[in-house]
């Protein structure tokens, strides 16, 4: 049991460090091959071709707030739905799994469980629906 | 600077790489334009130099291609943006106003770009036909892959290699 | 064909408003005074006779040196360029402007589009326009002295806001 | 933001008045922190912008509330040049005027230099036919530009490239029958520089075809494209009376519903003598502007189609001496035209004082040209009536209200060339 575990780990382990040294390698190989010769007419906000009017931390309209508050809460409802899709082979079956068959009769608790929860979703949808919560005009 | 190494075969694979991947900021400004159209268009295709697809953002460019006329209103604003590129960067003056003001020689027109920005390769032609654009563009290719880009000197003076074309241009290497 | 136009004017204004009228080659054309620049153009366009509509072109001349006009004529000219969709009939109107004062009334109240057309040539000949919303340069840019297109401007004379060090590589 | 703690201490913010609205709940005093607008540029070096004009947004969120556009980025003094030159020197700064359609800025510029010398009616016939039938020409290769440039503009990068496709087939006609594909110069005052051969018609009846079967195509791609149509359906909307008060004409000026083309009110050269219809539009949006801009060039295929047949024999140009160059082979032969040869290139052609306005109808509407001349080789002054200078103007007003993404397909469809614009 123990020996499949770390190989898990380790498959998942390789995974991550072969991702985070790719990103690495090319940041580095920039740094070093590349010349850098940083100035203060580089640094300075391209806007098109002319010099800067105003500045970007004017206070903006709360409908922007709006929106990422209502995305952000909607975008975890999905992330939540990737483990119980996993796992709904189990949850929708009374007994033990063996493989793909199912020993134990049908059990309700797996679609019970989301629908619940996509239930209390769909209200809180509603409601910013009704609150033009999210709406551009 | 990080560690010193010099050696001409990764130089050489170096300048070879960009040479076919320039990646152009298409300074448009007048009729030239029109004629680059054409040069970026299908019939004379300027993708079959991997130099085909425009970056309208100086940080993701290294070729500065100032088609048409720069007037005295548009100089800030060119120097501005050539500053704002990162080197290695080349500069192509499209067209004979952008090479020398052409046949504006007037209050509003500056004598050509280079009185603000060092240009690499001048195309004449006003519009030039876009044979003679892509002769320019592989002219700036034989250069970038010896190194003799100004900002391609300019680096390799910095790091101390040693200059290829010290011939070429005495006078402005001697300068601070 | 906008003789009737020159008719309507001479008519409608006695007053020695209408210094001259006069046709060449095709265009009919009339000399206004300063004082009476707005009111004509309104006229013009609310007469139902003329309805001069559509505003086409407003432009300066600088008549210093031009040998064909008389010495003491004052040195600019505003040219305005009118037509009536309706009749189809065009007419163009001078107002004379001297160089010590050169100003006269803006037209924007009676077409919108003389705005860009009264800046240039602000910008370009030195006629400020009196009343004018927002009266600054079009074409040149800020920092420019003088107005290029007044025939003692010479031509190559340039005020460049930026150039490069001769001789570095930057 | 420390400056922002006492700007409010001393001046309490306005409060908001909140319904709450469910059962027994008072209404709340919420602070009303208003938005600050934001100046944002859209500068001069900018793929939709031309790369001429710098338009200065005051921006709320996506909405525009001003727009302050400002050109003058290619003025390259057109006026001070043609002072300085003599009239048959102009042609070439004509041809940089609207450089996408060069060939009508010409015959603009001839005609009116032709009436101040009163020869305009004594033109051989096959010189007007010639300039009707090129005219036309670089009328189809102008609203290709506008159309595939404004639609690469709003992603439709395949309708740019049939566009440029088709435009390529133009320029090789041009370049067969005057050396040059883009900056013609063929016109001459009294006539044009070559004559027209009678292969070159045919080719010329070969092409449309081909151009209108490109047409069709792009329409397909764009007429009924939902994502084209949702850009361009009720955006930037021009109404009559600012086409009037502002004086814009052409494709710009029909699309709000002003029925006014210098062709068919005022016709010039042999325009009369074709029968071809003004698309006009009626709510002035940027799908009106594109729609009259593609019946447009199906027209002046149309018009072309009439007019190659039935061209007239004859000479292309006009006969007096005192206008026209004496041929090559005379001049190396005769002294009197080695004579008036030097005596008109030299310093030109003596137009007797007087002043002139002369309109045709451009690509982008009624191209005007105000010439002062002071009976020497070279115009006192020679004005250009652009007609994109009004369009532009008219921005200042139609923009606000837009989003910023409407501001790309609404100058698009303006169709401001920079040369013309700024002169």
């Amino acid at each position: 049991m123990t020996a499949t575990m770390t190989s898990d780990y380790l498959s998942a382990a390789l995974m991550i460090l072969a991702g985070v040294g790719f990103a690495l390698a090319l940041t580095a190989a920039a740094k070093y091959l590349g010349p850098s010769r940083p100035s203060a007419a580089k640094d300075y906000p391209y806007e098109c071709g002319s010099e800067v009017i105003g500045s970007p931390r004017a206070r903006f309209e709360v409908k922007f707030y709006q929106v990422a508050i209502v995305f952000l809460v909607f975008d975890i409802e999905t992330a939540f739905l990737y483990p119980w899709a996993i796992k709904y082979r189990e949850l929708s079956c009374a007994g033990a799994v063996q493989g793909t068959t199912c020993t134990g009769g049908v059990s309700f608790f797996g679609i019970g469980e989301i629908l619940v929860f996509m239930g209390i979703l769909i209200v809180a949808l509603a409601y910013v629906w009704r609150k033009r919560a999210v709406g551009w005009e | 600077m990080g560690f010193e190494f010099h050696t001409t075969s990764l130089q050489a694979a170096v300048n070879w790489a960009r040479k076919w991947s320039l990646f152009q900021y298409p300074f448009v400004t007048a009729c030239c334009g029109m004629e680059f159209m054409s040069v970026a268009a299908s019939k004379y295709d300027i993708a079959r130099f991997g130099a085909e697809f425009p970056r309208f953002s100086p940080r993701q460019a290294d070729l500065l291609i100032i088609v048409g006329t720069i007037t005295e209103r548009q100089g800030p604003a060119l120097r501005r943006i050539y500053d704002q590129m990162c080197e290695p960067k080349w500069v192509v003056a499209f067209g004979v106003c952008a090479s020398t003001g052409g046949f504006y020689q007037n209050y509003g027109t500056m004598p050509g770009a280079d009185q603000v920005v060092p240009v690499d390769v001048y195309i004449p032609g006003c519009p030039p036909r876009p044979e003679q654009v892509l002769d320019g563009l592989m002219l700036l290719q034989d250069r970038i892959q010896k190194g003799e880009g100004h900002s391609q000197i300019t680096i390799a003076a910095e790091r101390g290699y040693d200059v290829p074309i010290a011939a070429i241009r005495p006078k402005e290497l001697k300068g601070p | 064909m906008a003789q009737i136009v020159l008719d309507r004017l001479t008519a409608q204004f006695s007053g020695g408003e209408i210094i001259e009228v006069g046709s060449s080659r095709g265009n009919e054309w009339a000399r206004i005074k300063r004082e009476a620049w707005v009111t004509v153009c309104k006229f013009l366009r609310d007469d139902p006779a003329t309805k001069m509509d559509m505003f086409i072109d407003l432009t300066a001349v600088d008549r210093m040196g031009l040998r064909t006009f008389p010495e003491d004529a004052p040195r600019f000219d505003v040219v305005l360029h009118l037509y009536s969709v309706g009749h189809k009939h065009r007419v163009r109107l001078y107002c004379g402007v001297p160089e010590e004062d050169p100003s006269v009334d803006t037209l924007v109240s009676v077409w919108e589009g003389v705005n860009w057309f009264e800046r240039e040539a602000y910008d370009l000949y030195g006629v400020r326009f009196k009343g004018h919303p927002d009266l600054r340069r079009i074409l040149m840019y800020p920092e420019f002295v003088g107005h290029p297109l007044r025939k003692d401007y010479p031509k190559e004379k340039r005020q460049p806001l930026v150039r490069r060090q001769a001789g570095t590589r930057e | 933001m420390s400056d922002s703690n006492d700007h409010d201490s001393h001046l309490v913010p306005p409060t908001r008045r909140v319904v709450l609205g469910f059962k027994d709940a008072e209404d709340l005093d919420v602070p009303d922190l208003p938005t600050e607008p934001l100046p944002l540029n859209m500068g001069p070096s900018h793929p939709a912008m031309h790369g001429t004009v710098r338009m200065v947004l005051e921006v709320e969120g996506e909405k525009i509330s001003t727009a302050d556009i400002q050109i003058g980025y290619l003025h390259r003094c057109f006026e001070k040049e043609s002072e300085a030159a003599t009239y048959t020197q102009i042609f070439p700064y004509t041809d940089r005027l609207n450089y996408i359609s060069p060939m009508l800025n010409n015959i603009g510029y001839a005609m009116a230099v032709e009436k101040l010398l009163g020869i305009s009616d004594e033109l051989p016939e096959r010189v007007k036919y010639i300039r009707v039938i090129v005219g036309e020409l670089a009328r189809i290769s102008d609203h290709l530009t506008c159309l595939g440039a404004s639609a690469m503009e709003l992603g439709a990068f395949t309708v740019f490239l049939y566009a440029l496709k088709a435009r390529e087939w133009l320029f090789e006609l041009l370049e067969e029958i005057c050396g040059a594909r883009l900056t013609v110069s063929y016109m001459r005052i009294g006539g044009v520089a070559a004559d027209m051969t009678e292969e070159w018609g045919a080719q010329l009846l070969a092409v449309l075809p081909r151009v209108r079967e490109v047409m069709s195509d792009i329409s397909k791609l764009l007429d009924r494209n939902r994502i084209f149509r949702d850009r361009m359906d009720g955006i930037g909307i021009i109404t009559k009376e600012d086409a009037l008060a502002y004086g814009i004409t052409g494709p710009v000026g029909r699309s709000t519903g002003l029925a006014y083309d210098v062709r068919k009110d005022h016709p010039y050269l042999v325009y009369d003598r074709f029968d071809f219809d003004v698309p006009v539009g009626s709510v002035g949006d940027n799908f009106d502007r594109y729609a009259v801009r593609v019946e447009e060039i199906l027209q002046s295929m149309r018009i072309i189609e009439q007019a190659v047949p039935t061209i007239p024999a004859g000479r292309f140009m006009h006969p007096d001496p005192r206008v026209t160059l004496p041929p090559k082979s005379e001049t190396y032969n005769s002294i009197e035209a080695m004579i008036a040869h030097f005596k008109l290139i030299m310093d030109g052609i003596h137009v007797p004082p007087g002043e002139i306005y002369s309109f045709t109808e451009a690509g982008n509407g009624e191209l005007g040209f105000y010439i002062v001349a002071d009976g020497t080789g070279r115009p006192w002054k020679c004005r250009v009536r652009p007609p994109c200078f009004p369009a532009t103007a008219v921005l200042g007003k139609v923009l606000p209200g837009l989003f910023i993404a409407d501001v790309v397909p609404t100058f698009g469809m303006i169709n401001m060339i920079g040369g013309e614009c700024d002169r």
